[in-house]
């Protein structure tokens, strides 16, 4: 009992737990400079950009003036491109997660087509650019419409779709599934009756997440090619169009033409953002809604 | 094994006339694990028919294997036959869903759907195509009566039944399952998740049950068996040690590890 | 025949205005529709932009018009294909090969001068000593024949030149190493850049930048960069809307911009042609508000007569 | 002695009932059957992408290595595509992207890491529960949205605290992105952390050890696969990362060091080169599908580590 | 409440020249739970103080209060007092690092560190600001050698700590204890993870301790506790029933309900 110095281990003690305080809240800073950061950037774009919002802004059709230049064409691409993006990602995500869960057996094609869209999740936004503009709109030859947008971004985010839809698939209690074996239901009827209506909360919401990153991606837009001006408003899914984040792409590029395309790009951010927050929103209710105890 | 297939023609003899599930010579792996090794066993009809033994023994693989709800687990091998009135139910050109219609099952603890209690024990008739509205009330009400649960629910009805108590909701699970009126109902220590008073109100309710149905019961509860079954089957390690009347088998077991179990000196 | 009154009105009314309400009345006897495709430099399409939104606005709401711009000679890898775009913008002529391209394709195409652009010499608005060179001198600063504003004039500063200029994607790089260099290489270490924007805010942040780009990029940004006054032999002159006409001080600076026609779809499709003649008949009163000079009113009619022909 | 020989006394008999709506059933019963067919195929496409992207960016990358040699564009120091003299060194892209990365990381990796320390170590569950969705909000943000704050607002103020910053510059983008890669970072290392067994805490505590000697010599160690799997992929993100840099980075294809100046991405080539929709057929068109080629196989790579990283971890405790 | 202090000050006095804890009517809530309810207890030096009861009456967290690693459950309220030789640790001015300096504790399940066995003993040291390696290698051989583990290990210090059985990691954490010399070792249910052997040799090892150190072990195995300890307290509902002399305790409880355990009546 000699090697441990009572008193020197006590002295000692005082700095450790002065160290250990001071760090703490280092790391809590740390934790707030990106909420920080995050609050600057709201602040900066609303400030910058709340007054060219109207209503004239929110319905007219782009110009070249900026006092004339509205968004409801890029409001109306976004639209469309949602409405390629949603029912393909859904239909698709949803179909290829039950076929994996619940039809394919465990084993090498499992394992080959899970790591694969593991794999997919990660690959940069950009390649699915290159890809939708090889395959979509020179090898289909559908040019920059609507339609190839669309499923250039139903590809990007086809992977996170699967993988939610999987984990909600999963979080279905398994008793429940017997129970609807038990009473000889086959497996589509189990699944259409009893795992489907289980697992759609969870799959809405993971969608609506992934659909939300589709709506805010411009890189793969830019590869694909986007008309800079386009005055007609897109009115189907073979239509050109423009898009709500390649709209402040453009003006951010072009202020330095017309010093007030900043303020009509801080617009368009304020735009974009708020809808992303009703579709996050969206997805929390339907968590919350939804949420089952079984 | 000639010895095995003599004993068996002998019972098979001896309870042909009334036997519903004939078990010959089974055996099943989980992957590498023999859960269920030379199973001979034959079930009657309109009877209680108990599986007791300790934990991990292949009670509820037995059970699962009776309905082949077994198959869901995708390492499981089998040898041997079981027979469904005189079907034999592991051949390929036989259907689960037929199986299934014709053989409840209740588990363990109560799984009603996260539906409405009306919708729980419609699913089964509605699955099988019934879809008229009168027929499903009349069948909705019937199967409730009959599950002794109709006046506790019938005025929450729409309600979603995990709202219900533990037993409530065991007793909907049996009513959901009478709802297609099976032959045979498979029952897996279905009040080991219950308090003594639901538990209580379930036995009475599977006594009742016995007149119209036949039943197989597993139970981790000795004085359950022998209060409410008519034969007893004793599971160890995968095999049947002793298979016999109920009575006989509490009052005046043939095997030694039989009567160890049921004294409590293991298990 | 309408199209005759419609033409004499324009030449003869010099009101912008007067001669838009005079164009909605007379083509409202032809509503057309459908699209024209316009893709190519980056420096008309201020311009072509701002042409296509009148032409919508004021002479067919139908015709959906859009205005891509690639760059010169991306834009004309999109126009010299089959289906390619109607109009292909360009700061420099077409080159030989592209018209050969142009020929093997059948595409038959019609060059259009638009409006003329002033190649503007600018530097930091803080420089106060590099704000007279001759025009030789500003040919030496590109080449790297001066690394330091002292080499040019020992009271200047020790300092390096700082070269700057839109890359090779634009007409007016090609147009500034053809014309005038005279197709010998850039300066080594020239930043040259894809964006204006970029372009700009580094002349406006670099007290020793010198860069060139077109006029309008320095006319909407006179609080940011100023412009060296150039002098070609007879005392140095400012880039300006009225010195860079074609006769002006400024004209060896001074290059003319396009947009080539696809004659093809001009005869295919109404609205193209309609679209190009209307923007002949326009482009002067227009080309001064995004900082352009105009090229004479006669010249523009001609080519607005020509293409009248095509119908 | 078939089923239907059962002797209740119901009014209803639901057997028989099953048994008259079976045969009817057929045709639904040849539905089901089809339905692993079409979910089949539904799976297949997400392996068809896989095929497409490689398919795609190797043929046209071979078309690319047909007019410049792959060694020149391996080691080429200069990248001049559009010039009369055009030279396809990949260099000053992967210098870009790398040096982008790097400032990215330096920037989430330790504030990342503290910030995971705090949500793990030291905030109550209110607080946890609170700033994590807050933070992760952050990853929420478009990323065109982040290019023009870097753009419109970081480069002004570092210019202003340090003049030699060029206008544009990877110092910026690089922060930005770093910013927008702190909750991945937080979160997935807060994961790691979370999953050390709280035993292993308290044995560390019972010692008079404080939070701090217990996170850094217990809980980080125990972690540090989880840690590093979230700092590989934190790059492989950075290196994706397109819209922030395009904006804010401008398109220089220098190769240098000094990060107050303007270096191009892979990224930011592509989108530059195929913003014209690059002209089909030429050097440069493949030139597009070449860089490509390499990002796609340097992001794969890093994702591929990753996860071997975070299996080796998971097998730990 | 002033008899209970009556009571306390007479056991203070009986108690006192050797006395490390003293609880002078102590309560423990989580959030509503009242966990720990008037317990006054004092602990002797160099003794080994045994806790029994049954599952969840209050031991362990009786336990984690003597080095307040009770605290790390957020909603944890106290009152009263508990006095570490005279200090009142429960005083915010006491640092705890201190107290568990002093007080150390060995877990239920073994938790070594994920390092090798080397650094798992020489972590308490090392945070304690010993650096020198000479003397870090004496601390870790003597007290691998005193947790009675030295033999098995000595060749293997370098490897991971969790390639060892669990018997031996238990003792691997006894040393890391050892190694910064504590005055006190609490240790919650030290064997109840280990296989006979592995307990008997920790039970040895723990009497071997008594002789430098004082033990405060909670048990489940009143074998154990009436084995190993010298004075026994009982728990239940939270309360201190009974703490008496181990032998007194076990042969002659004088209180009913203590008979009833030790009897194995319930628990
Ligand atoms: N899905 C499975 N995969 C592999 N092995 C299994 C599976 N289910 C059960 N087993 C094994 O099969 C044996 C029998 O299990 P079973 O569940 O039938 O026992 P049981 O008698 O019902 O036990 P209990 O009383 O605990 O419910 C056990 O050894 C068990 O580990
Ligand atoms: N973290 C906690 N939060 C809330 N209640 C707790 C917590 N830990 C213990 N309790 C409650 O405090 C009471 C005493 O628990 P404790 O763990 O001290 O019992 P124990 O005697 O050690 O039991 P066992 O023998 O099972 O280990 C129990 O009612 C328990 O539910
Ligand atoms: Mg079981
Ligand atoms: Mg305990």
């Amino acid at each position: 009992m000699n090697y441990m110095d009572i008193q020197h281990v006590q002295k000692k003690m005082k700095t450790r737990i002065v160290k250990n305080n001071i760090l703490k809240y280092i790391f809590l800073l740390a934790t707030v400079i990106g909420l920080v950061v995050l609050a600057t950037l709201i602040i900066r774009v609303f400030t910058q950009g709340i007054g060219a919002i109207n209503v004239d802004f929110l319905t007219g059709h782009l110009s070249t003036a900026p006092e004339r230049a509205g968004i409801m064409g890029a409001i109306l691409g976004t639209l469309w491109l949602m409405a390629v993006v949603i029912p393909v990602t859904i239909i698709i995500g949803i179909g290829t997660a039950l076929y994996l869960e619940l039809y394919l057996k465990e084993g090498r094609t499992r394992a080959l087509i899970q790591t694969n869209i593991s794999n997919l999740a990660g690959v940069p936004s950009i390649v699915y650019g290159i890809l939708g503009l090889t395959v979509f709109v020179r090898a289909m030859d559908l040019g920059n419409i609507v339609l190839a947008g669309g499923l250039t971004l139903a590809l990007l985010i086809l992977p996170i779709v699967i993988v939610a839809a999987q984990e909600s698939i999963r979080s279905v209690p398994q008793h429940l599934t017997e129970a609807s074996y038990g009473m000889g239901a086959t497996k589509w009827q189990t699944i259409r009756r009893i795992i489907l209506p289980a697992a759609l909360p969870g799959m809405l919401t993971g969608s609506i997440l992934a659909i939300s990153r589709a709506i805010g991606e411009t890189a793969p837009l830019t590869v694909i090619g986007i008309p800079a001006l386009l005055i007609p408003f897109p009115e189907g899914i073979t239509d050109k169009f423009t898009a709500l984040p390649m709209q402040i792409y453009y003006w951010t590029l072009d202020a330095v033409l017309v010093e007030e395309y900043a303020k009509l790009a801080s617009a368009t951010i304020i735009v974009l953002l708020l809808l992303l927050f009703i579709l996050n929103s969206v997805a929390i209710i339907i968590r919350n809604k939804f949420q089952q105890r079984y | 094994m000639s010895l095995a297939t003599v004993q068996n023609v002998q019972k098979q003899a001896a309870t042909n006339q009334n036997t519903i599930f004939q078990v010959d010579n089974f055996n099943l792996w989980y992957g590498e694990t023999h859960a269920l090794k030379e199973v001979d066993l034959s079930i009657n009809e309109k009877e209680i028919t108990a599986i007791i033994g300790p934990s991990g023994c292949g009670k509820s693989t037995f059970l699962k294997t009776l309905n082949r709800m077994v198959e869901m687990v995708p390492s499981v091998k089998t040898s041997g036959d079981i027979y469904y009135r005189s079907q034999n139910i592991l051949n390929k050109s036989f259907h689960v869903e037929n199986l299934r219609t014709r053989v409840g099952m209740v588990f363990q603890k109560p799984n009603p759907f996260p539906k409405s209690v009306y919708e729980n024990v419609a699913y089964g008739p509605k699955i099988h195509g019934i879809k008229n509205k009168k027929t499903l009330d009349e069948i909705v009400e019937k199967s409730l009566r009959d599950a002794y649960i109709w006046d506790e629910v019938k005025d929450r009805l729409k309600e979603n039944a995990y709202g219900l108590s533990g037993g409530q909701q065991q007793r909907l699970c049996i009513a959901r399952t009478l709802a297609i009126e099976p032959d045979v109902i498979l029952m897996d220590e279905p009040t080991s998740a219950l308090d003594p008073i639901s538990t209580l109100k379930v036995e009475e309710l599977i006594q009742k049950l016995k007149e119209d149905y036949s039943i197989v019961i597993v139970t981790h509860n000795m004085q359950q068996a022998a209060r409410i079954s008519d034969r007893t089957a004793f599971f160890l390690n995968g095999e049947v040690v002793e298979f016999n009347d109920t009575e006989t088998l509490f009052s005046n077991p043939s095997d030694q590890r039989t009567e160890d179990y049921i004294t409590g000196r293991f298990g | 025949g309408s199209d005759d009154e419609s033409e004499s009105n324009a030449s003869q009314d010099d009101q912008p205005e007067d001669t838009n309400s005079e164009n909605e009345e007379n083509e409202s006897s032809e509503e057309l529709e459908g699209s024209v495709v316009i893709d190519g430099s980056g420096t008309v399409y201020p311009l072509m932009s701002r042409m296509a939104e009148e032409y919508m606005i004021n002479a067919q709401q139908g015709v959906s018009v859009e205005v891509s711009r690639s760059g010169t000679s991306a834009g004309f890898e999109k126009f010299l294909v089959e289906d390619g775009t109607d109009f292909n913008d360009a700061s420099r002529e077409i080159k030989d090969e592209e018209q050969a391209k142009a020929d093997e394709l059948g595409i038959d195409v019609k060059e259009l001068k638009v409006a003329l652009d002033g190649l503007s010499i600018v530097i930091n608005p803080n420089n106060e000593f590099a704000t007279e060179l001759s025009e030789q001198q500003v040919i030496d600063i590109f080449l790297g024949e001066y690394t330091q504003w002292s080499d040019i004039n020992s009271d200047w500063p020790e300092e390096k030149i700082q070269t700057y200029g839109p890359n090779e994607n634009h007409g007016t790089y090609e147009f500034f190493y053809e014309e005038i260099l005279d197709e010998q290489d850039l300066v080594e270490d020239i930043n040259l850049q894809q964006d204006y924007s970029t372009l700009v805010t580094l002349v406006s942040e670099d007290e020793n930048a010198i860069g060139f780009f077109g006029f309008g990029y320095y006319d909407n940004n006179q609080d940011k960069v100023q412009a060296v006054q150039v002098d070609f032999g007879d005392g140095p002159v400012a880039p300006s809307l009225e010195t860079i006409g074609e006769e002006g001080p400024y004209a060896n600076f001074t290059r003319p911009v396009f947009t080539y026609l696809n004659v093809n779809h001009a005869k295919e499709k109404p609205q193209v042609l309609d679209y190009s003649i209307w923007l002949m008949e326009n482009v002067n009163d227009y080309a001064g508000e995004v900082g352009f000079a105009p090229i004479p009113d006669e010249e523009a009619q001609q080519l607005a007569d020509e293409l009248k022909e095509l119908k | 002695m078939t089923s239907d020989s059962q002797s209740k006394q119901n009014t209803l008999n639901v057997q028989e009932l099953i048994q008259q709506k079976k045969s009817k059933k057929s045709l639904s019963a040849k539905f089901e059957k089809l339905i692993p067919s079409i979910l089949f195929l539904f799976a297949m496409i997400s392996i068809l992408t896989t095929i497409g992207i490689i398919y795609t960016l190797f043929s046209e990358t071979i078309e690319f290595f047909k007019t410049v040699p792959i060694s020149d564009f391996f080691t080429g120091t200069t990248l001049k595509p559009l010039s009369q003299n055009p030279e396809f060194g990949i260099f000053p892209l992967i210098n870009g992207t790398i040096m982008s990365s790097l400032i990215a990381m330096l920037v989430a990796g330790p504030i990342g890491i503290m910030a995971a320390i705090y949500l793990s170590e030291y905030a109550s569950d209110k607080a946890r529960r609170t700033l994590k969705p807050l933070l992760e909000v952050l990853a929420g943000i478009p990323t065109i949205v982040y290019g023009f704050f870097a753009f419109t607002f970081v480069t002004p103020i570092l210019r202003s605290i340090w003049p030699a910053v060029d206008a544009t510059n990877i110092l910026s983008p690089g922060i930005v992105m770093g910013v927008m890669i702190i909750p991945m970072i937080a979160s997935l290392s807060e994961d790691a952390m979370s999953s050390v067994p709280n035993s292993i805490r308290e044995g560390a505590f019972a010692l008079g050890a404080t939070k701090l000697e217990s996170t850094f010599k217990v809980v980080i160690p125990g972690a540090l696969s989880g840690i590093i799997a979230s700092f590989i992929l934190g790059i492989s993100r950075a290196i994706g990362e397109t819209m922030i840099v395009t904006i804010a980075s401008g398109s220089s294809k220098n190769f240098t060091f000094d990060v107050t100046e303007s270096m191009q991405t892979m990224t930011a080539y592509i989108v530059e080169v195929a913003g014209g929709e690059a002209p089909a057929g030429s050097t440069i068109y493949f030139s597009l599908y070449a860089v490509a080629m390499t990002l796609f196989v340097f992001t794969l790579l890093m994702n591929l580590l990753a996860r071997y990283v975070s299996r080796k971890f998971r097998e730990e405790y």
